[in-house]
């Protein structure tokens, strides 16, 4: 495209055609305030808070959505635009709640943001809040529809990335509300809880279904034996809720910084992710032998699984029968660990820590109790480990470090990968190809990472060809299961996860990251696993005892009781 | 190419053969029959059947003159056509038995008579002379009232189509542009964006699959042209859309009716249906190897719908909501292909400028608004109805000569043009030439024809609110300064309205205003504040007499109102002692009364009781 | 349990079927869909949105839109008689407020409520019936009736009342 | 020391409830175990939203019942296991015909309105004994019982409603295992 200078409050810069008022003052250093504006969803235009005056024009434009021309004439500051963005975010503050002390997003809300900034002090119309209910229908997410500001960043994530379509618009004009489906509720409608509509969303509309007070009653419950497992994610993203770059955070400090705060015994769920490889590998390799139910389906992230059963009842069968490995750890730490630690399961608390909302629902899905009780009782997400950090006065970045507890605290590089969109694939595929004999020097499989849509890849199993896949965002996911319904699917294994750039993005991660975030936590993941010495998950010691001592056999009856499940339609509204 | 020339002479002969049969037409659009014409329609046809008479008995659409409604024409061969208003069933039969049976038309029914090339009747005025049509131009109009609207063959014999065949058979895509261009025609819908252009923009933009649409939702509320020329000649639309489809290279055309308008849907669904039949339009129309097919997207009442990405989105089926141009729909519309949107009024002044040729219509009209626009007259107005009026007319010719002056010799005040999303216009600007540029200076807008004149007695605060009150309920609910902001201008006219004004109202007001109409993301925000903003402009002291003095000159604002008993005319009957529901009337019989201002509450029913109308509001 | 073979899902149901079967392969016509549903019905029941949904594979928030977003469908049931009165600027200032009160007197509506107690009657302030000339106007179902003034509101009205008919001030005979 | 004002939901109930409501009706022997497992699922879930209340002496009841509803569903996998065992085994004899389900669509389409009634009587029945329990109206024993009564009676009034016998003889097998466990 042809370059084009525009003059910005007198500044004159030169970029390509086609590209914004906003992003072109961003180059000339010029900020320009916006609500409804995301980095990764398409132009909406809707909130005006963009608006900058261009000469010439009658009207002021959004500088979101208007294209440069040669020799525009700019001004993000006159009397004019000033009293319009005052306005409009008068107009917002006059029906928005004004509890900002209580609401969760406080401090890192943009709206509260642009209300100091703007500096808008009184306000000219009556008080008019919506006094709605609040939505604590499904376990993972809570929706405050008193905070909506109408920006539809949500509706936009969950329709164009998520094709899930649980949110929409209702009414219209003065009275128009952003409402889950036919508005009976989110746990009504189609939503699988993964969350991006937290990240969507720019105040406190959204949020994560806290759990901490739950927590605090079974640390100080004497009886109770407090047992916790982290995800990878988790260790990776919770520096950045103390001001450090992702991964800044050594995992010995946050395993003492837990046992600080009151948890009995710290574990790590990449222990049952290296578990998971085993299972899930001997799967893959027994499914491709008989040639049925191909390809294969991942099954770790319970909001892809959700959004099978929701969407594609029919095609359950080509979903991996493994459990995820929060759940894998669950069942095995009120039997296996409990046995081997000489602990009543009664007195165990199951309690797991993720990046991810949707895990609060696979917690409580009714057939995750093979371990004669639920499985996993509490699950909290990154933001809530972080407020528990500050409320008991613990920053973990100045901790020592404190080791695993026994049994269920080893890890291999594999395992570290499963954070990241492609990590499950080639944690896998490390494992699979060594199955099968003979050693694997390179072990980097650089077609599976990254941030693109659908990732492929081929593989030689055997000297057999293995086509492989990995799509993340349930857009992605949705275009590869289409295939599969209509019998055309190319591949053998695809690996899906919902979260755009897999779990470091997930629902419970620190809030609103960009694309670019993403990509930098992704980042971190594969620098981990460099740094571990075993990067194979079958060189775990601590599974091998697991299957020598307790399960027997890879696949064998008592691992498919403890370690495999299934799924069911969920007739949904869609 | 197969040719209509034939056929339409046919057409002629059988409808001027018709002609020398005796005919009685009935206005039968939603407004003739909303005055009681279907009754009128079953006197006559049983009047004729007893009678045995042999005469033929047709329903057309409307002439425009509302205030004339039921309408009854009488067609005599070798007599002049004589319109007759007001009809009732029985006077209708007593007209019919005078005029059919002793030849004598009753000139105290009649509204005018159109010779026709005979001898005009003595001492009845020409209908061409009447002061209603006296400065009219009917083109657009022109074959409304006149054809029946169900009848194809009475279109074609009008010329129908001729401009089609034209444009098939001699003219190239460019060169009907260029025509269109040459004419000067701009957007009738109210934006008055020139239609040549727009055309042009469309014809360029590359794409085997492109659409052609017809804006007829007419969600203005005081106008009903469109519908006028839905119900009455609905072929014209047709015609115009096809011609626009060759142009541009089009094969699809929609038409948005609103869902308000069953009737005029039912007209378009048969003249579709006709046309299709005689391969006037679908496949290979007319052997020419060109096709367009016309389909019918009923609206479901939106008023945003009349905006043109809403509408497209409500043809999709979808909430409709606009969205960010550009891109405009000339370059990506209707399911994402360049799409031409042009209103009613608009295509139906095609065929006229293809058949006439540009110089013709652009003959008509000011330097830079050409041709004729037609008006929708309502509000206190003696004659109501449609008038067809070259552009450039002074809006003090439209309201006194066709319109006939206010109802019972009140003083005029102003009159409101462009519907909720225009200005009003006081009487100091009555000379004003009525154009798209002259309208927007005084912050008015052409609209799309609705022109609601006002009496001394309407109260302008009032007006501002029921404009502001119908965007506020219209507006999509898309953007924040529209969806908020007027209902926040809403709150605080009725406050003014209740007596509770504050003097930083009209600050307010403006800024909002201002702010509302410089960022709002589609028109009907950024017009929703006009009617405020014009009121404020031309009637501050109204404004400033409701908030400081809490009073409402034109005596219209209730709360406002206070109710007093004049002592020398009150008779003491006690009638409106016992007539009150909240008994804040007092006396003895015989002795003057008086009203407790603090109880009373304002509704009026004592003044109407009052057989000595001792009792005013002030 | 009822073992009687005829479905209990009443003929509306089966009318619902028609129409989504002939639309079932067509896209953007759901309004059409949701118009005849609404002719069906009366209204549009939250049922009917989920098949809607199903058929025309459109998901069923923005279905939910759309039936929010526009004047003409419901979600609660309605009168039998649907009375609109036009509150247009031309029938505003010739006193159609007084229309709309003589109405709401009549049928006993109270606190905004637009549907009279019996189901008999539901009101519908319109924006615009386009029939100016003969402001103020109303239409109760089809019919129109113009020039209106208060105290002729009882007798139109009375005509569709059927539980009026046998009414005392009628005295219809037969 | 709830400091977040929830109103209270047991989400494992919630998704135990889903899990009932989506099984659709049967076509197939299959269909009819699993529905049967389903169920188990759900009352399960019941018995151990009861032991959360964790009133001390009914703790532990409701904890042996939970579990005992497991035992049942495993005994249903194993019938099921069975049956698909004979259903390969014919499969494999009759040199693999394509199998039709037992159940065609329109018949679904007259039995679902049943089914679902039938389906929702039961849950509500049983919301109705878990509300009972809750403010100790009714024993742990005494609900078992009644749960055993309504399962039964719906599993025979399920089965009535197909004419395929494979399918009235799934749900006697359902039958026979609720009583043989009672």
């Amino acid at each position: 495209m042809t370059a084009i200078t525009v003059n910005i409050n007198g500044i004159k810069t030169t970029v390509p055609g086609g590209t914004s008022i906003l992003q072109a003052a961003a180059e000339a250093g010029v900020q320009i305030p916006t609500l409804c504006f995301h980095p990764d969803q398409e132009v909406k235009a809707n909130c005006r808070i963009c608006v900058v005056e261009v000469e010439g024009q009658k009207n002021l434009v959004p500088a979101c959505a208007t294209a440069v021309s040669e020799g525009m004439v700019i001004k993000t500051a006159t009397r004019r635009v000033l009293e319009a963005r005052r306005t409009i975010l008068e107009l917002i503050l006059s029906r928005h709640p004004q509890d900002c002390l209580h609401c969760a997003r406080s401090g890192s809300c943009e709206l509260q943001k642009l209300a100091a900034e703007y500096d808008v002090r009184h306000n000219r119309f009556p008080r008019d809040e919506w006094q709605l209910p609040l939505d604590y229908s499904t376990p993972g997410i809570v929706r405050d529809p008193n905070k909506c500001v109408l920006c539809h960043r949500c509706i936009e994530v969950c329709t164009a990335v998520q094709t899930v379509n649980a949110l929409g618009l209702a009414n219209r004009g003065y009275d128009t509300q952003v409402v889950p489906s036919i508005d009976h509720g989110l746990f009504e409608s189609p939503c699988v809880m993964c969350g991006q509509c937290i990240h969507a969303c720019p105040v406190g509309a959204i949020t994560e279904r806290d759990q901490i007070d739950e927590l605090m009653e079974a640390i100080s419950d004497p009886e109770k034996v407090v047992v916790t497992q982290i995800a990878p994610a988790v260790r990776l993203a919770l520096a950045e809720e103390f001001g450090d770059e992702p991964g800044g955070l050594r995992m010995e400090q946050l395993v003492d910084g837990l046992q600080k705060i009151g948890f009995d015994y710290v574990l790590h769920t990449n222990f049952a992710a290296d578990l998971t490889i085993w299972e899930e590998g001997n799967e893959l390799l027994e499914r491709l032998q008989e040639g049925k139910n191909l390809p294969m389906f991942t099954s770790c992230c319970p909001g892809w699984v959700r959004f099978a059963e929701v969407y594609y009842p029919g095609s359950l069968n080509h979903l991996s029968t493994c459990k995820s490995p929060q759940q894998m750890f669950g069942a095995l730490v009120k039997t296996y660990w409990a046995e081997r630690m000489g602990i009543d399961p009664e007195k165990i608390v199951s309690v797991s820590i993720m990046p991810c909302t949707a895990k609060k629902y696979e917690a409580v899905r009714p057939e995750m109790i093979d371990s004669r009780y639920a499985d996993v009782d509490l699950v909290l997400t990154t933001r809530e480990i972080a407020r528990l950090f500050r409320m008991t006065g613990i920053n973990p970045l100045k901790l020592a470090g404190a080791p695993f507890a026994p049994w269920m605290g080893e890890y291999t590089g594999a395992a570290v990968l499963f954070g990241a969109s492609g990590g499950v694939m080639e944690a896998a595929l490390r494992t699979v190809c060594e199955l099968e004999g003979g050693t694997l020097e390179k072990l980097d499989f650089h077609d599976v990472r990254g941030m693109k849509g659908v990732k492929e890849a081929t593989v030689y199993l055997n000297g057999k060809a293995v086509r492989v896949a990995v799509a993340h965002s349930l857009s992605n996911a949705r275009a590869l299961m289409e295939q599969v319904a209509a019998g055309e699917s190319p591949y053998q294994f695809i690996e899906v996860m919902a979260c755009p750039g897999g779990c470091i993005g997930g629902g419970g991660q620190p809030l609103t990251p960009t694309d670019q975030d993403r990509a930098r936590r992704m980042k971190a993941v594969y620098d981990e696993d460099r740094s571990r010495r075993h990067r194979k998950a079958h060189e775990n010691q601590e599974v091998k005892a697991l299957y020598e001592d307790y399960l027997g056999s890879v696949m064998s009856h008592k691992a498919h009781e403890l370690l495999h499940t299934r799924y069911t339609l969920k007739r949904k509204n869609t | 190419m197969h040719s209509l020339k034939e056929m339409r002479r046919e057409f002629q002969r059988a409808f001027n053969i018709s002609a020398n049969r005796v005919k009685v037409a009935i206005g039968l659009g939603t407004c003739g029959i909303a005055a009681g014409g279907e009754k009128v329609w079953s006197a006559v046809n049983e009047y004729v059947e007893n009678e045995c008479l042999d005469v033929d008995i047709m329903s057309t659409g409307c002439l425009g003159m509302c205030y004339a409604e039921p309408i009854m024409e009488v067609h005599v061969p070798g007599e002049p056509r004589f319109v007759y208003g007001n009809v009732k069933p029985d006077t209708a039969v007593e007209i019919l038995e005078r005029h059919l049976k002793y030849g004598r038309p009753s000139p105290e029914h009649i509204v005018g008579q159109d010779p026709r090339g005979f001898k005009p009747a003595p001492n009845i005025v020409e209908l061409k002379d009447t002061g209603f049509f006296k400065s009219q131009v009917k083109t657009v109009l022109g074959r409304c009232g006149i054809i029946d609207p169900e009848q194809i063959v009475h279109y074609i014999a009008f010329g129908g189509y001729e401009a089609l065949e034209k444009v098939l058979s001699e003219m190239s895509q460019t060169e009907v542009i260029e025509e269109i261009k040459r004419s000067g025609l701009r957007g009738r819908g109210g934006g008055g964006f020139p239609t040549g252009r727009k055309w042009e923009a469309a014809y360029n933009s590359p794409g085997p699959k492109k659409y052609v649409v017809c804006n007829a939702d007419e969600g203005d509320p005081g106008a009903f042209m469109d519908r006028s020329i839905l119900e009455g000649d609905p072929h014209s639309l047709l015609e115009g859309m096809a011609i626009c489809g060759y142009a541009i290279g089009a094969d699809e055309g929609y038409i948005y009716v609103r869902a308000e308008y069953p009737l005029a849907i039912k007209r378009l669904r048969k003249a579709i249906h006709d046309a299709e039949a005689m391969g006037i339009l679908g496949d290979n129309i007319l052997d020419s190897g060109f096709s367009f097919r016309i389909r019918i997207a009923a609206g479901a009442g939106a008023f945003v719908c009349g905006e043109e990405t809403a509408l497209m989105h409500s043809i999709e089926g979808k909430r409709g909501m606009p969205r960010v141009r550009p891109p405009y729909p000339a370059a990506s519309g209707l399911w994402g292909k360049p799409t031409n949107i042009n209103n009613v009024e608009t295509y139906a002044n095609i065929s006229g400028i293809i058949r006439r040729g540009a110089g013709w219509f652009s003959g008509m009209g000011t330097d830079n608004s050409k041709g004729s626009k037609v008006f929708a007259l309502t509000g206190n107005i003696r004659r109501t109805g449609l008038a067809e009026v070259p552009i450039g007319i002074s809006l003090r010719e439209v309201v006194f000569e066709i319109g006939g002056g206010i109802q019972n010799d009140r003083q005029f005040k102003a009159v409101q043009i462009g519907g909720p999303s225009g200005g009003c216009i006081p009487a100091s600007h009555l000379e004003t030439p009525i154009d798209y540029d002259s309208l927007i200076r005084l912050g008015a807008m052409m609209g799309s024809g609705g022109l609601v004149v006002m009496d001394e007695d309407t109260c302008m605060v009032d007006v501002a609110r029921y404009f502001l009150k119908f965007t506020q309920e219209e507006s999509c609910g898309k953007c924040t300064p529209c969806r908020e902001g007027t209902m926040r201008m809403l709150q605080i006219l009725e406050r003014i309205c209740q007596g509770q004004g504050r003097p930083e109202d009209i600050d307010t007001l403006e800024s909002l205003g201002r702010v509302i109409k410089s960022t709002s993301l589609c028109g009907l925000g950024q017009s929703a504040p006009n009617p405020v903003l014009a009121t404020l402009r031309y009637f501050r002291s109204e404004y400033e007499e409701h908030i400081f003095n809490k009073k409402c000159p034109a005596g219209i604002c209730v709360e406002l109102l206070d109710i007093i008993i004049d002592p020398e005319k009150c008779r003491g009957c006690t009638l409106c002692k016992n007539v009150c529901p909240a008994d804040a009337i007092g006396g003895e019989r015989k002795q003057p009364h008086s009203i407790d201002p603090e109880k009373c509450i304002k509704c009026q029913a004592c003044i109407m009781k009052c057989p000595f109308d001792a009792i005013t509001k002030g | 349990m009822c073992n009687c073979g005829e479905s209990v899902r009443d003929q509306r149901y089966t009318a619902l079927e028609k129409t989504l079967s002939k639309y079932r392969h067509s896209t953007g016509k759901i309004i059409p869909v949701l118009q005849e549903i609404q002719d069906i019905f009366g209204y549009i029941p939250t049922d009917a949105i989920r098949e809607v949904s199903r058929e025309l594979k459109v998901p069923s928030s923005e279905i939910y839109g759309v039936v929010t977003f526009y004047g003409q469908f419901h979600l609660q049931a309605r009168g039998k008689n649907i009375i609109r009165v036009c509150t247009g600027t031309a029938c505003h200032v010739q006193g159609g407020g007084k229309i709309v009160e003589a109405i709401t007197g009549y049928l006993g509506l109270k606190d905004g409520k637009m549907t009279s107690d019996d189901m008999m009657f539901t009101l519908e302030p319109v924006a615009c019936l386009g029939a100016c000339g003969m402001a103020p106007v109303m239409m109760v179902n089809e019919d129109a009736y113009g020039r209106l003034t208060p105290d002729e509101i009882p007798a139109i009205l009375a005509r569709y009342d059927e539980n009026r008919k046998q009414g005392d001030d009628e005295k219809c005979i037969a | 020391m709830l400091m977040n004002t929830a109103p209270k939901i047991n989400y494992r109930t919630q998704a135990a409830n889903e899990l009932a409501e989506s099984t659709p009706c049967p076509r197939t022997v299959n269909d009819v175990y699993s529905l049967g497992v389903n169920l188990q699922y759900c009352i399960g879930a019941r018995y151990r939203e009861i032991a959360e209340l964790n009133q001390k002496e009914t703790r532990s009841d409701c904890i042996r019942l939970a579990e005992k509803q497991m035992e049942i569903k495993k005994r249903i996998d194993k019938a099921a296991g069975h049956q698909l065992n004979i259903l390969i085994q014919y499969f494999y004899e009759h040199g693999g015909p394509v199998i039709e389900d037992p159940v065609s669509e329109d018949t679904v389409k007259e039995i679902s309105p049943f089914y679902n009634r039938l389906m929702e009587n039961f849950l509500e029945s049983l919301d109705e004994v878990t509300e009972k329990v809750r403010c100790g109206e009714m024993s742990i024993g005494e609900m078992e019982t009644t749960i055993n009564r309504e399962l039964i009676s719906m599993f025979g009034a399920l089965g009535n409603l197909f004419m395929v016998n494979e399918m009235r003889k799934a749900f006697h097998d359902l039958v026979e295992i609720r009583e043989s466990t009672a």
